[in-house]
């Protein structure tokens, strides 16, 4: 399944100042979740303190997703069902002034 | 043009003054004598604070208060565009007044030279229609939007670090929009929090967003356009990509917001989480 | 910080003034220093002119051109945040400088009051790095662009009206990207045309593109980031609704940047449209 | 065929201030280009002044067409064969400042 992904606000950081890749998640019999691609992502893309990017099963505090440039909570969430070609971004809120 | 339109509360140097608004076919006299009755707060009169001062004073709204607890420094003046060499030294509220009434001396303008407490941050959110956080750190940024919540005031909310910044209003009731909480209903670990101290600002990314914020204030009091509740806008300087995202509402679970609330009283530390080193974080960041 | 940097042209002073951008990893000490080299034009100081011209002069840039031949006028303080009470009257150009040392003292400005014509502005736009378009009309936009690319320099242009505003840069030869003339090989209709003195503007909204401005000619001179070359960058403040469109590249075709250009040696008025009524309209606009 | 038309930078004025319209060409035998879709645009939307939206077979100078965000000129201009669902902006050119 062919993804972008996205990173803001910081994020990016954690993954090699990268703010956009594209990527294929293998095809297999269930289909994949937020909460799965998350656990892809630590293993495969995370090349620096997963803990600062995820907490548990989701992202740590600070984190906000979007699915095609909608809050994941007006979705299903972790367990939002990804679709060919979506689009996520990861974008981790600014505090300064 | 305002001389067709009697019963106006503006005088004469107004309608001069304002003329390039009292035209505008979306603002007109209506919305200037709204704004001319309307009052904002701004807390931080920093790198988002100048730019949204200065254009809440040369708007025509009627009173701005200004509040922050820091001094004028030499490291300030590369983006706090309100400030000058001469006022370094000065309290950052009493240099932005300087600025703002040279603008418009009518202007009505409140200074607070104080930090925002848990105690006194309500009394004054309370005499103000809007609200906008100019601040720079998380604890203020829950402070602010727990008082803003609980006196029903709605809160143009703005940040900025490096080249990027980000843009809401949180608590917008008439869109039953989302407060800070509703969002983030626990603080981000300290080590994944930046400031503009430790990793740098460019003074133009602050001007946009602060004149937006400023946007924003207008809209609300004035009641005119489409107020950026329910979305955030992101904004990259360096790539100069901006991009609006679609929020959720209010939250029922909200701490703040919610339907069964626990923060009733008074605005509360947001829950703190443990650092990656497993040791609680309890700093006082105020 | 910097102190581990050795042959660098800072001073004390500027270190400290500027120590938020030289911490910043996409900025550092070699982009403050090629700022620090660089000059910038600003043409016109009025809505855009404004926050261009007071970030410009806080960031660090070494030498800041102004032109204008106005003078404030009180309907100018409603956006104009350069400008103050006791300005009015003064040529905009002076009013704009004072501000401007009193944010950077040690800033080279230069200042000219006076209208550019066909046969003064090559010799001024020669002598920039970045040229800001912040002007009002049609021809004058028309004469900026065939200066600066007859001089080889970058236009970083905006405009606005109402709560709407436009942003792109014009002849940035890096990127291949188009020139004003590459989209508008002919005037508008004069009576599509509007002025800020006909249908109005909001302040927040000339804060807004004149940041931006800065901030593109900052990224110009510092050779960071992506410049907003043969892309537009569309706001609507009413609706909070930014777009980002992608446009041509340079057109071989046309009359001041193409391969077989008819202008050579000084700019030339755009080709005007009849206008609706069916006469020729030849207006001395500048 | 299925379209979305907006308008900006002033040109909504000529449509009734609407800065989005969803609308729906005939489907008929020829496809539609930008050209034809000028021509429906004038017998079925323009309610002011023709004039000061298009001149000729084209869109007046000053309106800059955009199809999907992308300048027509990258694309087939006038030629342009609209798809289903394609989205067309008429921007007209700001001055002020
Ligand atoms: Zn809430
Ligand atoms: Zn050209």
């Amino acid at each position: 399944m062919h993804l972008t992904l996205e990173f803001a606000g910081g994020a990016e950081l954690l993954f090699g100042k990268q703010k956009l890749q594209t990527i294929d998640l293998p095809d297999n019999n269930t289909s994949w979740t937020i909460r799965t691609l998350l656990i892809w992502i630590r293993e495969n893309l995370l090349r620096e303190r997963p803990e600062l990017f995820i907490q548990g099963d989701s992202v740590r505090p600070g984190i906000l997703v979007l699915v095609n440039d909608t809050d994941w909570e007006l979705l299903d969430g972790l367990n939002y069902q990804l679709k060919e070609n979506d689009n996520i971004l990861f974008v981790s809120t600014l505090h300064g002034g | 043009m305002t001389k067709h339109i009697r019963n106006h509360s503006l005088s004469n140097d107004e309608v001069q003054r304002y003329s390039r608004q009292l035209i505008l076919s979306e603002f007109g006299v209506h919305a200037q004598e709204r704004l001319k009755d309307s009052s904002a707060l701004i807390i931080g009169c920093g790198g988002l604070g100048s730019p949204a001062a200065l254009y809440l004073a040369s708007s025509g709204l009627g009173r701005l208060g200004l509040v922050d607890h820091d001094n004028v420094d030499i490291s300030n003046l590369h983006r706090q565009i309100i400030h000058r060499e001469t006022t370094i030294g000065k309290t950052k509220v009493e240099s932005a007044q300087i600025t703002c009434l040279q603008i418009n001396s009518s202007l009505k303008i409140d200074t607070y030279n104080q930090l925002l407490t848990y105690e006194n941050i309500m009394p004054i959110v309370k005499q103000y229609d809007v609200i906008l956080d100019c601040t720079d750190n998380v604890i203020t940024r829950y402070l602010i939007n727990d008082a803003c919540v609980l006196c029903q005031k709605p809160l143009v909310s703005a940040s900025v670090i490096r080249l990027e910044g980000q843009l809401s209003v949180w608590n917008y009731i008439e869109k039953n929009g989302p407060c800070y909480r509703c969002l983030y209903p626990q603080a981000p670990p300290e080590e994944t929090v930046s400031t503009c101290s430790d990793v740098g600002v460019l003074g133009p990314v602050c001007g946009t967003l602060g004149s937006l914020q400023a946007l924003e204030a207008i809209k609300i009091v004035t009641k005119i356009g489409d107020v950026l509740s329910n979305r955030m806008l992101l904004v990259d300087g360096l790539s100069m990509n901006f991009r609006t995202i679609k929020l959720r509402n209010r939250q029922t679970t909200c701490a703040v917001c919610g339907t069964n609330p626990t923060i009733i009283n008074q605005p509360s530390p947001p829950p703190m989480n443990q650092c990656s080193n497993d040791q609680p974080c309890r700093k006082n960041l105020l």
